[in-house]
């Protein structure tokens, strides 16, 4: 007995939801940051699982989005973060709630 | 790859992301957080990606989860506040996690078994990086030189 | 000379075109120049016309058609081409006749305006569009010419720019006529669908021809009256006749050669030109389009000579006059007898275009007075004029023998009374006839006899350039009795080109005799009645109308027009503004509501995050933002700055697609 | 060489940003002329005679989805790449020349670079691309450098074409995925038998149906429009109006018509029926307006429904349209797009010339009497009021005669209500040519000037063409004409 694709995604799901709840419902960027970071890590989980079931890969290509993703959301990380930094320099806090400066 | 494994590793990957979303403390967070990516990295060793599960171990939680850590500290100050939920934002995930479990069980197609597959060996990623994805590799090294210097640049103090 | 012609048609309305075209690049000071350039298009015109009569005189029933391709559309060919049958050239040399004597008398009348150039060009191309409608070969280029001549009415009507009630007689004059234009734009698609041609002869093929008339069918009735409904718009027939009156606020040269010489006889010969349409499918000449020609015919004549009768303005008199000869015209071409109808056009063109210019004439001399009320006794002062308008009022009244109108009217006469249907209006006619003689003999008494009143203080004679045109179109109006006369039916031949059997019969039936009583008849009630026109007589003052005297209510209607215009203002432009003003409410208002409203559902939908929000659990942190978040304002609400809502927008949007996903599937 | 027409713009961009302000409209016409002259180029070098795409180049560019970078003109593409190249110089030299000016052309440089990429892709979705790049310059045109009300006037128009583009895209995703292929001729030619089916189809259909709607627009999409015609100044009305609302129509010429073949035949009375709506209403409502470009504004959507009308009479029942029809209702659509563009831009051109003369008032009761003290302007505005108002012996004619020929053999009823819209259309013109040039001069507009040189180098030759397409119009048909048949072929 072997888990079947259709349990993968639904844990991927999960987590998406997860990422989500992350990145919506908390006030503090980094917990955005965070959230993003698990919905990307979902998304990756997926490209993982769906390449495992795939008939015959012959090409490693799901493998290969996955590291590319997290090659660049590495990147996003490092950017995110940096901003959070400058942000929190610039205006003393970390709120998200408080910069609405592109507000319409 | 055995079913018991397979629910472990996901209940615990789940609620160490569910941790890392709802903790007050954002150092626990974060902590947290990285526990999640090891479960995450487990599930892709589950599933024949050992080189990928590496990779987010060395990235994840080598790189970022400690990047996590280092700004919470610089941002110290803020921490301290009483934050709460925004409850739209639960609701809102709450319905999203509901819509894709049921889509995902609505669809037949995805309940197959995984075929037997060849071991996919560092060789071969190697080999297909350095050939069919040699441009997207040199375009992903050329962004993270560039978030490099971006995250510097933001980051540097400013001259008064 | 006559082949030469032939390959040439083009060059008639070219020659004013271009004349037109160069007169206009001209600087305003250059007027001689520009009148002489003006008139020897003019000349050039009459002199191509009478080189292209030359053959049609030469064999009966001449015809000669030269077509080109306009332009091909996909792989379909758009022909048009240029005509020359008896009947166009007798239009031609009569417009270009005609439109001489006008521009001559011009050259006088508007010597002091300082837009003299500009008066002239568009005289000029108003010639060449008038040539071009006569010898189109094409309801397509007859119709392009035709608008054409509508644009020169409309620029030379408004030519006293500065002068609201001129602008407002041109927009009234365009939108009228533009009207009967669509309905012959509609008849001219229809002609198109069903015939696959718009050119009249195409050896054969033509759809005026017997095998393009075949294809038609019960259509051609229709198609016949959405014609006659833009030459109802044009030659001011009822009841689109509401424009003609007013476009007497152009110069009056302009009046005698577009609204009664030329432009508002076009409409009657566009019927007789696609006559073979109207009488498709004819029993005994009768037709149910031909029956509405003669019925429309008939109320515009009757109902404009008694309009006539009531008016002041000696030019809005010969405006009625010139709508009820061109009813009588279209009664003519209604029964069957387009001869004797485009006869009476061409008569019509040189007495009204005398009319007019006499009336000008008088204008002139009174110093801009148009009120006949105000003229009198002028007879001694311009003695040229008088007798010259005296010979085409007799000529419009249809006295016989010695003047063109009386033939032809006694020509019409004679057809309407063979027609099969009805007698009815046989004896109609006879009503227009008698207040045709009546209404020009009250102005002739008015303007000419009696004693001088108000403003005939200094007048004199027109000078030459002006009494000139006025004398060659009086002999006009007599000599072509000579060709008129059903004794010699040449003229009548030469137009249907077939023999005319002269019966000396003709000569004492009742209809001589009956139109001679009848135009004597007008001619003296209108003598009784009017003796004492303009002085005190009784106890009636001198400024009241005899008529008006006697039966004031009778004469506060026709004076007012039968109240035409204004049951058109209360009821089809206080319709169609209303229309208007309700576009454009609904467009501010509905639709643009619709829209608001699915924004305001997304506004609606951000509240409601934002209230969440804030009610949530600490309102103290967002009670900052509450005072900038500006709930009003129609969009930008979901513009929060929250990059929280955005991502909620987001994710919710991703669940919709999630579930149209799984309704498809 | 179309690869070089679509990019010198974008040059053209970055040389008026690095170049200093006060050359910029110098600097902006010239590339304006070097691309004028290669779409001239490809004019003298296009073969009439030939079917299907010339010029094409083909590139891949992203395989996974099938997206090529690919690029060709038939008639129709050619048509409106020498409009594009016409109205855009033409726009440039319209006043009041804004603040930012430096700013202002590299936008408008982009705009035109977005344009000839629309006219010219063969792909979905690099034709997608082209037409969102589109977009965004107006939207900044509009809500940097527009009048009065601009914030809400470009919100709407921005929303309004945006929320179209997005049906519109999503309705491509859902054809792509159905059928694995964005390359227009290979779609063109699965439309024939019904592209998808059921519930989908019919969801497809709205999309694109609303995204074409909005963009050219069809009653009762338009009510952006007005507001930002208005508000725009007038170059970009000019460009607006003469080239980007053709984006609608070629959209529906060229993707809409041939993928749905089967749901217009459907529905077809409701489309002419909304057709007919454009035609009739939107002159009515220009009749109400008091404000001159409004007034303008209203009269493009009647033509634009013109457009509408005889394409959807073609396309709702070919079983009854005659080859004849079908090639009469294209070639008057291609000329009525060609014509309308160049009349309508001319209109708003004159109305900015008043504005910049009366101290940007626009208003019909401002002016009065403007003939005697500006005959030139008066006369040659005229004539594009006629042109306009489809007078015989100016452009605008020709385009309408075919339209009406076709949609009366066709749908006959709704034809004959239509021509309602040509008799307002006349009187909102007269009324306008009355209360602007006569009667007695206002006093506000006793000092205007007549029309200066540089105006009359502009006026001059654009009203020659009116008169030449109006006179000889064959060379335009010449253009299109093998197009027209190869397109009836697809509806036959």
């Amino acid at each position: 007995m072997t888990p079947t694709l259709q349990a993968f995604v639904l844990v991927s799901g999960a987590l998406f939801s997860i990422g989500l709840l992350a990145a919506l419902s908390r006030r503090h960027a980094i917990f955005i940051l965070i959230g993003i970071e698990l919905m990307l890590a979902a998304a990756n989980l997926n490209f993982i699982a769906f390449w495992h079931f795939a008939p015959q890969p012959h090409q490693p290509t799901g493998v290969m989005f996955a590291i590319f993703s997290i090659a660049i959301s590495a990147a996003e990380a490092a950017i995110g973060l940096a901003m959070v930094i400058a942000v929190y320099r610039h205006y003393h806090t970390t709120n998200v709630d408080q910069l609405d400066q592109l507000k319409g | 790859m055995s079913n018991a494994a397979f629910v472990i590793i996901a209940i615990f990957t789940l609620a160490a992301a569910l941790a890392a979303a709802t903790l007050r403390k954002l150092m626990h967070a974060a902590l947290s957080f990285a526990v999640a990516l090891v479960g995450l990295a487990a599930l892709f060793f589950l599933l024949g990606a050992e080189f990928v599960g590496l990779a987010l171990v060395f990235i994840y939680i080598g790189a970022v989860a400690v990047l996590i850590v280092f700004t919470i500290l610089l941002t110290r100050r803020d921490v301290g506040k009483d934050r709460g939920f925004n409850w739209a934002g639960v609701l809102i995930a709450l319905a999203v996690f509901c819509g894709l479990t049921w889509s995902i069980l609505k669809t037949q197609s995805l309940s197959i078994v995984a075929p037997h597959i060849r071991a996919l060996t560092v060789k071969r990623i190697g080999e297909a990086l350095m050939t069919g994805y040699v441009w997207p590799l040199q375009c992903v090294g050329l962004l993270l030189t560039a978030a490099l210097i971006g995250a510097l640049i933001l980051v540097m103090e400013e001259k008064r | 000379m006559s082949a030469w012609i032939l390959d040439r048609l083009w060059l008639i309305p070219a020659v004013p075109f271009a004349a037109s075209l160069i007169v206009l690049s001209l600087p305003n000071a250059w007027r001689r120049r520009a009148a002489a350039l003006a008139a020897t298009g003019q000349v050039a015109a009459l002199a191509l016309s009478v080189v292209a009569f030359l053959p049609t005189v030469q064999t009966h029933g001449f015809r000669a058609a030269q077509n080109f391709t306009w332009f091909t559309f996909g792989d379909n060919a758009l022909q048009l081409g240029f005509v020359l049958d008896p009947l166009a050239a007798a239009m031609l040399l009569m417009i270009s006749l005609v439109g001489l004597c006008i521009f001559v008398f011009s050259i006088g009348y508007m010597a002091d305006d300082k837009n003299f150039v500009r008066f002239f060009a568009y005289l000029s191309f108003f010639s060449g569009a008038m040539l071009g409608v006569v010898i189109a070969n094409s309801l397509l280029l007859l119709f392009i010419f035709w608008e054409l001549v509508g644009l020169a009415s409309y620029l030379l009507i408004g030519f006293w720019i500065e002068r609201p009630s001129a602008s407002a007689a041109a927009k009234k004059a365009f939108i009228t006529t533009r009207i009967g234009d669509m309905g012959f734009f509609l008849g001219m698609l229809w002609l198109y669908n069903r015939s696959g041609t718009l050119l009249f002869y195409d050896g054969g093929k033509g759809c005026l021809e017997s095998a393009g008339l075949a294809m038609l069918g019960a259509s051609a009735t229709f198609i016949a009256l959405l014609i006659f409904f833009g030459a109802v718009g044009k030659s001011g027939q009822f009841p689109l006749h509401v424009w003609l009156p007013d476009a007497m606020e152009g110069p009056t040269p302009v009046s005698a050669l577009i609204h009664a010489a030329t432009m508002v006889a076009a409409g009657v010969f566009l019927v007789a030109r696609v006559y073979p349409l109207f009488s498709l499918g004819a029993i005994n000449g009768v037709t149910s389009s031909l029956t509405v020609v003669v019925w429309i015919g008939v109320t515009t004549a009757l109902m404009a000579a008694l309009i006539a009768i009531a008016q002041a303005d000696i030019k809005r008199i010969l405006a009625y006059s010139t709508v009820s000869q061109l009813g009588l015209m279209m009664v003519s071409l209604g029964v069957g007898g387009v001869a004797a109808g485009i006869m009476h056009l061409i008569a019509h063109g040189f007495f009204k275009a005398l009319l007019f210019l006499g009336s000008g004439s008088v204008i002139h001399g009174c110093h801009g007075e148009q009120d006949i009320r105000k003229m009198g006794g002028l007879r001694r002062f311009m003695p040229v004029t008088f007798v010259t308008y005296a010979i085409g009022m007799m000529a419009l009244s249809g006295v016989p023998l010695f003047f063109s109108g009386g033939w032809t009217k006694e020509e019409i006469l004679h057809a309407v009374g063979h027609w099969p249907p009805s007698h009815a209006p046989y004896y109609l006619m006879f009503a227009g006839v008698v207040l045709t003689a009546l209404y020009m003999t009250r102005q002739i008494i008015y303007v000419f006899f009696g004693d001088p009143r108000a403003s005939v203080d200094h007048s004199h004679e027109s000078p030459r350039v002006m009494t000139r045109p006025l004398i060659a179109l009086a002999l006009g109006a007599i000599l072509l009795s000579v060709v008129l006369t059903p004794a010699w039916p040449w003229l009548h031949e030469y137009l249907t080109g077939e023999p005319v059997h002269f019966e000396i019969g003709r000569l004492i039936q009742p209809a001589l005799f009956v139109s001679l009583v009848l135009v004597s008849a007008g001619i003296g009630v209108g003598l009784w009645m009017y003796r004492k026109a303009g002085v005190q007589a009784g106890d009636r003052p001198a400024q009241i109308d005899p008529l008006e005297y006697a039966q004031p209510a009778l004469f506060r209607f026709l004076a007012n027009k039968m109240w035409i215009d204004e049951l058109y203002y209360r009821t089809v432009i206080a319709f169609s503004w209303m229309a208007a003003r309700l576009s454009d409410w609904l467009d501010r208002y509905f639709w643009d509501g619709l829209v608001r409203g699915f924004g305001a559902i997304g506004q609606v939908f951000a509240m409601f995050t934002t209230g969440v929000d804030e009610r949530g659990i600490n309102a103290g942190v967002d009670e900052t933002t509450v005072g900038a978040r500006g709930l009003g304002r129609l969009m930008s609400a979901a513009h929060s700055g929250q990059i929280q809502i955005y991502l909620g927008v987001v994710a919710i949007g991703m669940l919709a697609l999630l579930l149209l996903y799984a309704w498809l599937v | 060489m179309i690869t070089a027409i679509i990019f010198i713009p974008l040059l053209g961009t970055l040389a008026v940003c690095t170049w200093p302000q006060r050359n910029c409209r110098v600097i902006a016409l010239m590339f304006n002329v070097i691309s004028a002259a290669c779409a001239l180029g490809l004019w003298r070098k296009f073969d009439a005679t030939a079917t299907g795409m010339q010029f094409v180049e083909r590139h891949a560019w992203i395989p996974a989805i099938n997206a090529e970078y690919l690029v060709g003109v038939d008639g129709l593409s050619l048509l409106l790449v020498l409009l594009t190249s016409l109205i855009v110089p033409f726009a440039f030299l319209a006043r009041p020349v804004p603040a930012d000016s430096r700013g202002f052309y590299a936008t408008m440089l982009v705009m035109q670079s977005a344009l000839y990429g629309t006219f010219t892709a063969q792909n979905f979705v690099l034709w997608f691309l082209f037409y969102e790049m589109s977009l965004i310059p107006a939207f900044l045109l509009i809500k940097i450098w527009g009048g009065e009300n601009r914030d809400r006037a470009a919100t709407k128009f921005f929303l309004y074409t945006f929320l179209g583009s997005v049906a519109m895209l999503l309705s491509f995703l859902g054809i792509y995925f159905a059928k694995g292929t964005f390359d227009f001729s290979a779609l063109a030619s699965l439309g024939k038998n019904g592209l998808l089916t059921g519930k989908v189809a019919w969801l497809a259909f709205a999309g694109i149906f609303i995204g074409l709607a909005v963009k050219v627009p069809l009653f009762p999409f338009h009510t952006w429009l007005p507001d930002a015609y208005q508000t725009a100044p007038t170059g970009v009305s000019m460009v607006l109006t003469g080239v980007l609302s053709k984006m609608g129509v070629y959209g529906f010429v060229r993707l809409f018509l041939p993928l749905f073949p089967n749901e217009i035949r459907i529905i077809g009375p409701w489309l002419l029926a909304l057709a007919v709506c454009s035609i009739v209403f939107a002159p009515l409502a220009a009749w109400a307006q008091r404000d001159l470009k409004r007034m303008v504004a209203y009269l493009s959507i009647n033509h634009l429904g013109y457009c509408m009308l005889s394409l959807f009479a073609v396309a709702a029942s070919p079983a009854v349209a005659a080859n004849i029809d079908t090639h009469a209702a294209l070639s008057g659509v291609f000329m009525q797009i060609f014509n309308h563009g160049i009349t309508a831009a001319t209109l708003f051109y004159f109305v900015g010339l008043l504005e910049q003369r009366s101290g940007s008032r626009r208003s019909i009761g401002d002016f009065g009497g403007l003939m005697q003290r500006t005959p030139l302007l008066c006369g040659w505005m005229s004539v594009a009021m006629f042109s306009s108002l489809g007078l015989p012996g100016l452009n605008g004619f020709i385009g309408e005669f075919l339209i009406f020929k076709a949609s009366f053999a066709i749908a006959a009823s709704f034809t004959a209500i239509a021509v309602l819209g040509l008799l307002v259309t006349a009187i909102v013109f007269a009324r306008a040519m009355q209360s602007l040039f006569s009667g007695p001069l206002a006093e506000n507009c006793s000092a205007f000037p007549d029309l200066l040189t540089g105006e009359k180098l502009v006026v001059v030759p654009v009203t020659l063409l009116m008169f030449a397409i109006g006179i000889a119009p064959q060379f335009m048909f010449n253009i299109f004409n093998t197009t027209v048949v190869q397109m009836a072929r697809l509806f036959g």
